[in-house]
Order: C-alpha cells, then structure tokens, then sequence
C-alpha cells in the first residue's frame, strides 16, 4: 500500500471516529464557524469539532507543525479532501486568515510574526478582516491615503477603509497604509497587521441592496501600532499585498461553481418545479437552452479550475490564471441567479414576509448579493485589465 | 403620428418632470419601503396626480377623464418610471379601471370610472396565477348560482390588490385550462365574503397581493362584458397596460443611464474620471444606442394605440420584450459601473435594479413577447 | 386640394407614363446603374430611363434646378419616394457622387465647382470614388500622408490610397491630400477632385473574403491637379470631409433595414422551409426566438431611423446620430446574415457550382461580404467613440 | 487522467506542430483551393500523416493502428485545426473508420483497418440528410432482397464523398424518420452500380459530395454491425468524431486568436499599437477566458472516452456546444479586429472565420447540442 492510500485510510477511520453526526452537511448559514473571539458556536458540537480538527492540524492542513499545520503535501491534502467529502464532513472552520493571510505570512513574515499569528489562525481564536479598499481608492487601490507614520517605535495610523469584510465581527485586521507619502504610489505603501480593539478604531456597517451588511467603512483615529507588527519592508507592501489578492481571487473564484448555494436543487429541478414540463422537458424552451447553457458552463469552469490546479502541480500555467477564474467565476454566479430568478418568476422577486417560501426569498436576497461578486475583491474590469496586460502582453 | 412631441406633449412632460422631481423622488419611495407603509404609495401625492388629471388622462370626458391619448399617458408614464414613483396608475387606471372602460356597461363606466378619475377609488386586477404570465391560464372558475355566480380561485402577484376597494376578476366560465374561450371578467367589491388578500412584499418595493377567492358570490351584474368572451377584453387592455409599462420602463432606464454617465464624469480613478476609459466608453455607447432603440418603439406602439392600427399586438411585444432586455442590461450595467456604491442600500441605483427585474417579470418577459410576436407574425 | 397633394397626383401620373415596364422592380445586380464613362447599361432601357428621370431633376430632387435637381421641399421629396415605391419603379441611378459627394459641394464648393461637377453628377454622367483611407491609416484616418504639392498652379499629388470603393469604374475621385506636412494632423488636409484619367493615377483591385473586389488600391505617382479642383479653403479639408463621412454612415445605415436583400423571402419564411414547422410554429424553438429577436430588432430600428428623420426635420436629435445608425445598422445586418446561414444550415455555406441554388450561394457570399460592413465607412468602434464622445460627452 | 500533456504527448504535439508548419500553412490549403483541387487535399501530405502513424492513431495495433488514445489523437487534430490542414482524418477515420473498428466484424476490420492506417483507402460516411445534423432522421432506405439489401436514397454534406474508395451508408431498414431503432450501416463500394457523387464546393474549401443511391444491391456481408440496430454504433462513433472535431475546432480558434493578438501588438493607429486600446484589450481577455474554458472541457472530453466514462455523450455535446460558440465568436471578433486587411482573400484570417462556420454546422451546432445536453440530464 502506498504511502498515500495509508494516508487516506487514517483519514479516513478519524473523520469517521472524530465526526459527530451534527457536523455533518448541509450546514445551516447560522452555524458556520468563523472563530475569533465574538464566536458563539451557536451548535455546541462546532466547538469541539474544531478543537479536535485543529488538534489534527486539519484546519490548515498544508501548513507546517510548527505552525498549527499538519504538513501534508498537496498530494496528501487532495486525498483528505476527497475523504472529508466522502464523509460529509462540515468544514470546521471558515476564516480570512486560513485563505487569504495565512499563506502571505507564510511567504513574508519574520519567523516571530509566523509563530505568533499562524497557530492562532489555524486553531480561529483570531478572525481577520482586510484594509484594503478607501472611499476614493477603490479600483486605484494603489492609490491609498491612510497613513502611518512612525513615532517613538510605534506606527500612528489615521485614515479610512471601507468594504472591510465582517470588520464588526474581528479580532485583528491586516492593513495597507501609505509610509511614504513622497515616494511613488506603489512604493509607499507598507503591510501592517493590528488588533481591531485599538483605541482609535472604529466601525460602521455598510446595507447592501440586498439587505445584509457583511461590509464596513472602518475608521482609524491614531491608532498606535507595535512596530514589530510591520510584515515584510517597509514601503514594500504593494508586492505582498499583490499576493494577497490573488489568494482572494481564488477563494472567489469558487463562487462560479454553483455550490450548494441557497438550494438543494438544481436549477433544471426548480425550472420543472416552476416552469413545469412537457415530455419530460422544461416547458419553456427558451429558459431549457438558458440553463443548459450555464450548465455547461459551469462545469467547464469546473474542469479549468480543476486543469489549472494539476498544471500548478506540474509547474505550468498561466500566473493570472486567479483573474481568469475571478473574472468567469463571478460572472458565472451572477448569471447563475439571473437563471434562479428567471426560474421562479415572480415567486423570485419576493422581499419578506407572506407570500414565499424561505428558499424563494433566500433566491431574491442572493440574487441581489451575487450583484456584488463581480466588484469585490478587484471587478471585472481590473481582472481584464489584469489578463490583458500579464497573460496576453498586450501594451499599455 | 409623428414620433416627435407635440408642443402641447412637451409641456406635459415639463409639467410632469417637475412633479415627480419635487414631489415623488426616489427618496419618496425609500421612505415608504422603511416605514413599511401599508398602502405602498401615498394617497395624497395621487390626489395631487388626480387633479393634474392624470387618473383620468386615457378615459372620456363624460366620466370625468381628459380624453387624452396613449401618447399624452406614456408622457407621462415615463416621467413617472424616472423616479421610480410608487402609484395605481398600472393597477387602477391601465388594468382594472381599462377593463371597465373597454368592456363595461353604461351603468359600470358611470358608477367606477368618475371616482377612478377623481382618485378616490381603487382598483386592482386579478388575473395572474401562479408565478408567470400566461393569460389564458386561469384556474380560477366562475360557477352559475341561482342568483349569479359564485368565484373560487387564488390570485397572484395582483398589483395594488392589498388596497383597492374592487377587484376586476378573471376566471373561467367554460372551457380548458388554457383556452382563449370560456373566460368571464367579474367586478367584486373586496368586502365580500370569501376574498382573503396577503399583502406581498417585494423588491421593487411597491404593492402587491396574492388573493383568494373562496365562494364568492356575484350577482349577474357584476359580470364586465361578455360571458365567456373575456379574452377579448383582457387582451385589448394588457396591450394597453403592456405599452404603458413599457413606457414607464422607458423612463427607468433612461435616468438610470443617465445617472451611470454623469457617475462615469466624475468617479476619478488612476488619476482619471472613469469615464474616459474605453472599455467604459463603448458599453456606455452600446446602452445609449439600445435606449434609442426602445425610445422609438415606445413612441410608436403608444401613437399605434391612439390610431387603433391594426399592428398594436406585435409592437406592444415588441416594446415591452425590447424594453425589458434594455433595462436588464441597463440595470446591470448601472449597478456594475457605480462600483462598490453600487451595490449599497444608501445609493439609489439600486433601485432601479429592484424596479428593473420586477417589470421585466410583469406581464410577460421578454421572452414571452418573443414567442407572442411569432405567433402574430405566424411562425 | 393642397400643393402636395397636387404634385403627388403631378409625380403619380408622370411615373405611370414614363416608367417602362421593364424598369419596374425587381432590379438585378447586373442591372443597375451606376453610371459614369464606362456605363455599359447591360439592358438598354436603363438608359432611356435614366435620362427622362434625370431630364426631370428626379436623380438628385432636393437639388437646385441649376445643378440639375428639381428644387423639391424635403415634404415633396418624401412624396415622390412613396409614389416611386408604389409604382415599384427602379432607382435611374445608384451614385456616391449623389449620396455623398454631391451634398458636401452643395455646402462647400465654389458656384463655378457646383456648376462644373453637380449637373454631371445628376444626369450620371461622371462617376465618383472616395480617396480616403490608406494602408497606415483606416480608423485613423486624419493621419493620411498622400501629399499634395503646389507647382505652378497644379497640385502634384503622390501616395497611395486603399478601399476605394469601385476605383476601377470610376472616373473622377474625390481625394484627402495632405498640403502642410508641419501643421497638426488635423489642420493639414484638404480635399481634392482629379480625374482617375490623369497621368499617374493606376488601380489594383483588392479581392474580399466574398469572392468580390468592390474595392481597390489606388497609386498616384506624380498626379497633376488643377489649382481650382480644391474644395473649400487650402488645409481646411478635414471638415469637409467629416460631413461627408456623416453622409456615408447615413448611407450605409439603410442596410440594416434588411432592405429586399438577396432574398424575396423573409427569414421566417426560409427558416419554415428549411427548418420546418410544427403547428405552424419553426421547429427549432430556439431558432425561432432569435428570428423574432432579430425582426424586432430590425422594425426597432426601422422605426428609429423615421423618428430621426422627423426629429431632424423638426430641428431636435442628436447630431452624431449618424454614427448610431451606421453601428447598429451593420451589426443588425452582420447578424441576419448570421441567421440566414443558420436557417440554410449545410446548404447556408457552399461556394459555387452544384448542390447549391442560386440563392443559396448568393446567401453564402453576402454573409461573408457583411462581415466588412462594421469596418468600411468607419469601424463599429470608431463610431462608438464618436458616440461616446459626440453624443454622451465622455471624457478624453 | 491528467488533463495535463504527458511528456509523450508534448512531444507528439511538436511534432504535429512542426510538421503542419512547414508541410501544410494555410497557403497550402489556399493552393489547393485556386487550383480547384479535385480531391481537395493532398494525397502525398495524407500518406506522410499515415507515416507519423496518425491515420491509424485510435486503431488497434493489430489491424495496423498506433492503439493510442483519444487523448494522442486531440493533440494531433489540434494542431491539424492550427492550419486548417484540409484531410480525411474526419470521414477515414473518425466517421466511416471507427464505424468498421467499433461495429465491423473480423472480415470486415482485417480488410479496411489496415489499408486506412497505411493511408491507401478513403471512406466517407454517408449520413446527413437535407441540411442540418438530425442522427436518425434518416429516410434513405435498404430494402431486403433476395440476396441482400437495395439501397435508395439521398445523401448531403458526405466528407470526402467525392473521393472516397468506399462508404459506409446509414439507411433505415425499419421504423418511422426519425426513430432512433430500424438504422442499419452498410459498407457499400463507390463504384457499385447506382451511386451517383456530385461534389460541392463548400466556403471551408474542403472536400463535400451530394451522394444519390438508386437501387444500390449490396450483399448481406456489406452490413456493419447489427440490423435495425446501427443507432448503437452511429452514436458511438458521432461522439468520438465530435470529441475529435472539437479539438480540432480548438486549435482552430486558438491559432486566429493568437493571430489576433499578434495584430493587435503591431499594427499601429493614433499613433499607438491598436491594443492598447482598453475596448479591444477587454474583448481579447474575455476570449483568452473562453479558450481556456474550451480547452479544459476538449482535454477532458478525450480523456473521458479513454477512460470509457459514462459521461462521454454530455461531456461531447459540452464541448462542441463551447467549442462552436468560441470558433463563432473568435473568428468574427479575428476578422473584426483586423480591420479592413481582416476582409481581404490576401490575409489568411478569413480562411478561419470560413472553417469556423462549417465545423459549427458539421455534426451539430451549439443549439443542437444543448438540446441533446438537457435530454441526456433528463430536462
């Protein structure tokens, strides 16, 4: 038996020994784990199946021991994957930190900051949000004008961020602030982590049209920063920061696939539903084509993502290929709810209240939200920007 | 008809521009959505309307209307799709109080339509069932009874129906599921015993109700036309109600792009309006030629009701499955241009979003109208 | 009864004893008349025609009657075109120096040009090519290099021009030389008129995708010009040649109409012959929406080009409207051909000789030969900047 | 199966690659054509293909094949799609070849197999009826007789029909038009009495016949496969030519979009190279998403027939539906984007746009295949 197939039994006999029948799939919205310290565990159970994950070092499982990993090789992670899908497994944990911090600290951080922040992340006891994004600097994120200058060993930081992902509910926040105001825009800039409970800080939610407001303005005001917390040189965190946002785009990326999504059936399954059938075929033809259509779509987006990781595996591909997949994968989702919405007609369209069903209205708040998909994390017209100019080489 | 404004249209829509900028603006409608208002639009601001005349525009001057055309209503309609203006014009005047004036008797018109056109009564039509447009598939049945007949049947997505005084109900008096025959309309007051109505509250934020209809029971009077000839008054009334929709639709995705341009004049991004960027320059430039496009047909299928030609049918389709492709993308288009802003509650593009895909649905999608326009074209 | 009326009742009665049978519609391609030296009128009564239509100013109506017009109001031309269409009477004379020639000298030239040019022009005894575009220069066009030198009283012109339409038939070309190298490229043109017949004039036509060669490439190697054949002011060409470009969009906006074409059919009645029926409906469900998209499209645009006649008359509408109707026009007929191929299916793409009907592979090669319809004239994106900025006031 | 190229394959891609480069350019294709070749491809150039081992690519070793896979032979159709290298891979091989190698019996795989490897014998796979892709619209007929079958009927759009050395001939020996049982192959000589070949010249510039079969007598030993049963070889065989078509038609739109790009990074306008115009740099990266979505789903196709995966049937339509709408786009958007030069016989883009629409008809178009996608998922 190969290495690998042991492997794959260990994991195997632990997720079936380890796996309270609570935590398997689905997983209701209400009782994801983001961790940090405001997590309620809202099940019981999720508290100590993440304790015994990240125990395993599964949260995070490439990364090394030292660091809260388990060390396993890609090949390795792939079959625990595959096993924890077969188990159906709940994630034990969804975090920032795991998918967009972790791997840059990892690959620029002192070997204090690793230790000091990697096994914190794996075992969510600190939620992350991202300062990315101002007002004035949304696209032109390059542009950014909060400061941070350095006095008496400590960063004073002032300035604004806006679109800070679930900032309310964070511990610490990895930021991008201008150090050197005199230098050009993407050599001034430095990547500063700090604690959300900072006196200087402050936070205000942002409504989105569809009702929810996982997005924030942040405010800082002063606010005093350990000069240890500064990752990589300063003025040189555009290069990280570039990084960071291409580990963004791959955890967006996933969006296209349609997963689970809101519903447990598939659009041709609601399109019967709704539409109705005639021969065994959708009714209405035009919407059949319609679906078929994104179907097809979505999983030849499927095998990309897949054909991308193994040419990863074997050194190819193209480097952008996170702008491709961002770019198609939110496009994808966004139609994916037009199709949904489309599909239930004026059933589709409902807000709250009587008159819906939960799943319907469900439909309605995540059409609106899936609007968004294709300006966060850079929008499509940077990702092409970005594809044209890295991948095609066309001149600017 | 020329499909240049009249100097008389041109001052109509002035009148009304400044109406609804003043009264009516898309804060109005915020307003009423946050406050959970139970009527959905306000009564006051349709009094005011009533007076300008506008309950009445389409309705003869001996029932207290201004005898006006389709191309003064669609003025006005477009004027009122800009800002988004919650009111019963669709519900009251263009469905409902259309049924009476196109299929009702003398002693109906006089008795509904004066305080229609005064703004005082409500209507609301209950025609759709389930969650689409298909006019000739009413479940709703109508059984003889000694005195008249007696209504059972559940109504969906009947605009305005939570607040109207009376019902203009569709149902079946004969024939199959879906047969153009055997449809009879009926005038209920909403008091009578057997009608529930729930409220529904939905993204665009305006009234809508589902109803049901439980043994209602109606005298023979209520009857509006002909018994079992219905279709041929509901298919004259949702053409008109289709193309003033459409206008409305017009006059949606007109502001909204024009709100996206003067965005793309002064959002500065890389040291830049955004506007100057290319990519951005020829989908605005695609939007405007779509807009063009729609303007035109909306003009004319209005000017086409007014002379009661004979291609009303296929230009209604026609507008309302250009208009509804054209404020889809235009409402995504919107939205996608303005950015992060875009997609949050405080910025008002949004709204036009919400109000895009509601109407695209009402009465037939586009490609309802596609399929409506090649069976009137025989193929 | 009113002056209109009467001249309806006056052009009614004239076309109904002039028009010869045989100059009723349908006009093949072989037939009609462009006029010009080398007009071989292939059936003798074009000639006939064309001569007692132009002897009445009908060629150029609008046009004064000393420039061989008939000075018609824009009301009495509108007339004469709807009577011309109820008598099914052919054009007398397909002609650029009509379309587009004739309307920049009514504005700019001298009286002695209109004169010498415009009756030549009516009467379709000269015809005209347009010397615009050259090899390095297409959508930029204001870039030309084509010099012209002034040398005792004559322009001597060197260079080379390309996509002149029809050069090889014509006899006279109206040219875009440059005169001042030094002055920005804008203010350094003019606008010229020579005879093709000139020494140092030669023609090498371009053959298309389509198997045709409407087009050429057009050499001048020491070309003398007449002093006087410049139109306007010396360096002042650029403007004169805009506005004629405005009146070559409006020329080529027609064919999005779907005009006659090569088919008598509709594309609905082609797709229920190719394609079948089912309850009278196109079988293919799919097919028959975009059918219906199509025709839509196309009265929507029908529609919009009378709008903008009537706006136009009424002193309103956009003035880069022409550059609107030139996009769309072409694309919407790029997309019938499209749909015409798909309804033909297998027989929609031969080539020449058996197997095909006449039809069929006349299908064929207009498909191809509209591919170019979104480049000649202006390209699609050179008209939508123009939109963008003329129109919409975006910025630079 | 990686959808990764194995170092065998990346070699074999080289090879392939050099040899279309310098053997068989597009100027090939284009000589063949002005000189109305009247086989339409080269016999020499065939023959050398045979030698690289290609004709015999997914044939068994022992009949004379290389017994590689699906996967081998898109590395090679891809490369032959590069230069639009006009051949008879399609109707020798994929079509009428496979039908022999998947439905034949021993008699007749030892006699055509190893001919069609070494190159010397040409089928072609008469099919198609009227003008579009309808597998069992079959009217064509076989009769029973005495000694076996008469075979009347009329064939279109044959690949290489006009130069092939035999046919395999769908006909309905039972069952109604477009029933999927009563289709029954024959292996059927040109040169038997009553075949009568027109070829067609067709904008592709390949080779197509028009085939007529009047009383056609075949013996009982012509039969390829089972009676009234060939549905289950002509799907088989459809999918995997489709699967090769495919890739081909990949490498087609790739080579035009290279071309493309090429083009853009040179040719200079307003003083600057045309793309670094953002318009054209937005179009370029949304087609660069598309091939690279294309050719993901090609990879995967061929690797699903090696593997004999159950999906095989909604993985082919996939990926012709994407390939065809990526070959319709690309090729328009090439010749677009080359401007005025883009429209001219002298440039070789245009000769893509052409291949382009053909193979978007062969063997069913997008529309087609969605269909067949949604029937094989049950909606």
């Amino acid at each position: 038996m190969s290495d690998l197939e042991a492997f794959r039994e260990e994991a195997r006999a632990w997720l079936e020994s380890n796996g309270p029948t609570s935590m398997h799939l689905p997983i209701p919205e209400s009782e994801v784990v983001w961790g940090g310290r405001q997590e309620a565990f809202s099940n019981p159970d999720s508290r100590v199946w993440l304790e015994r994950v990240s125990e395993q070092g599964w949260t995070v499982p490439t990364w090394p021991k030292e660091y809260g990993g388990a060390g396993l090789s890609k090949a390795e992670e792939r079959v625990l994957t595959e096993e924890w899908r077969r188990a159906r497994c709940r994630p034990a944990l969804m975090s920032f930190g795991i998918s967009m911090l972790g791997p840059v600290l990892l690959e620029y951080a002192s070997e204090e900051q690793k230790r000091e922040h990697l096994p914190k992340i794996a075992r969510g006891e600190i939620r992350w949000c991202q300062g990315y994004s101002e007002p004035d600097f949304g696209s032109d994120l390059a542009g950014l004008q909060t400061k941070a200058v350095l006095v008496d060993d400590e960063y004073v930081v002032n300035g604004q961020k806006i679109w800070t992902s679930y900032a309310d509910k964070s511990d610490w926040i990895f930021c991008l602030v201008r150090t050197d105001p005199a230098a050009s825009k993407h050599d001034g800039i430095s990547f500063l982590l700090f604690d959300m409970a900072s006196p200087g800080v402050s936070v205000a939610p942002i409504q989105l049209i569809s009702g929810s407001s996982p997005f924030s303005q942040t405010f800082f005001e002063d606010v005093r920063v350990p000069k240890a917390n500064l990752v990589g040189t300063l003025n040189g965190g555009w290069t990280i920061a570039k990084r960071l946002l291409q580990h963004e785009r791959a955890m967006i990326s996933q969006m296209g696939l349609g997963l689970a999504g809101s519903s447990n059936q598939s659009i041709d399954a609601l399109a019967k539903e709704y539409v109705g059938t005639e021969n065994g075929q959708i009714e209405d033809s035009i919407l059949r084509d319609r679906i078929a259509q994104h179907m097809m779509d979505n999983e030849c987006y499927g095998t990309s993502l897949r054909r991308s990781m193994e040419e990863a595996k074997a050194g190819q591909g193209p480097g952008a290929a996170s702008s491709m997949f961002k770019f198609y994968g939110t496009e994808l989702n966004k139609q994916r709810y037009e199709l949904l919405v489309s599909v239930l007609g004026t059933q589709g369209l409902g807000w709250e209240g009587e008159g819906f069903s939960e799943h319907e209205l469900k439909t309605t708040r995540e059409w609106l939200r899936s609007k968004g998909n294709s300006i966060e994390g850079g929008t499509s017209e940077i990702q092409l920007n970005i594809i044209a100019k890295r991948v095609l080489g066309l001149p600017d | 008809m020329s499909l240049v404004l009249t100097e008389e249209q041109e001052l109509l829509r002035d009148t009304a521009r400044e109406f609804v900028r003043e009264q009516a603006p898309v804060a109005a409608l915020r307003k009423l959505r946050d406050a959970e208002d139970p009527i959905g639009f306000s009564r006051e601001l349709w009094s005011e309307m009533a007076n300008l005349g506008w309950s009445g525009i389409i309705f003869p001057e001996e029932y207290g209307g201004a005898g006006l055309g389709y191309a003064e209503l669609g003025v006005v309609m477009e004027e009122l799709g800009r800002t988004l203006v919650a009111n019963p014009m669709m519900s009251t005047v263009l469905l409902a109080g259309n049924a009476i004036a196109l299929g009702g008797n003398e002693t109906q018109k006089k008795d509904v339509l004066p305080s229609v056109c005064s703004g005082e009564r409500l209507l609301a039509f209950a025609h759709q069932e389930g969650s689409r447009h298909q006019p000739y598939r009413v479940t709703t049945t109508a059984e003889r009874d000694t005195d008249g007949y007696r209504i059972s049947g559940e109504k969906t997505f009947v605009l305005d129906g939570h607040i109207a005084d009376q019902l203009v109900v569709v149902a079946r008096t004969s024939g199959e599921l879906r047969d153009r025959e055997g449809l009879t309309l009926f005038l209920v007051d909403v008091n009578a015993d057997g009608i529930s109505r729930t409220r529904t509250s939905m993204v665009d934020s305006r009234g809508y109700a589902n109803i049901k209809l439980t043994n209602v029971s109606v005298e023979r009077s209520a009857i509006v036309g002909d018994v079992d000839l219905g279709a041929n008054v509901v298919d004259v009334v949702l053409d008109r109600a289709t193309a003033a929709l459409s206008a409305e639709m017009l006059g949606g995705f007109t502001e909204a792009f024009e709100r996206t341009l003067t965005y793309l004049q002064t959002r500065v991004q890389f040291g830049a309006p955004i506007g100057s960027f290319q990519a951005l320059k020829h989908r605005a430039a695609i939007m405007f030629c779509e807009i063009e496009l729609s303007r035109s047909i909306v003009l004319d299928t209005l000017r086409a009701i007014d002379e009661d030609r004979d291609d009303v049918p296929s230009r209604v389709s026609t507008a309302k499955a250009r208009c509804s492709d054209s404020y889809h993308l235009i409402g995504n288009e919107a939205v996608q241009m303005h950015g992060g802003i875009g997609v949050t509650d405080e910025e008002e593009i949004g709204f036009f979003l919400k109000r895009a895909r509601v109407s695209q649905q009402t009465l037939g999608d586009a490609a309802y109208h596609r399929r409506r326009f090649a069976s009137l074209r025989g193929f």
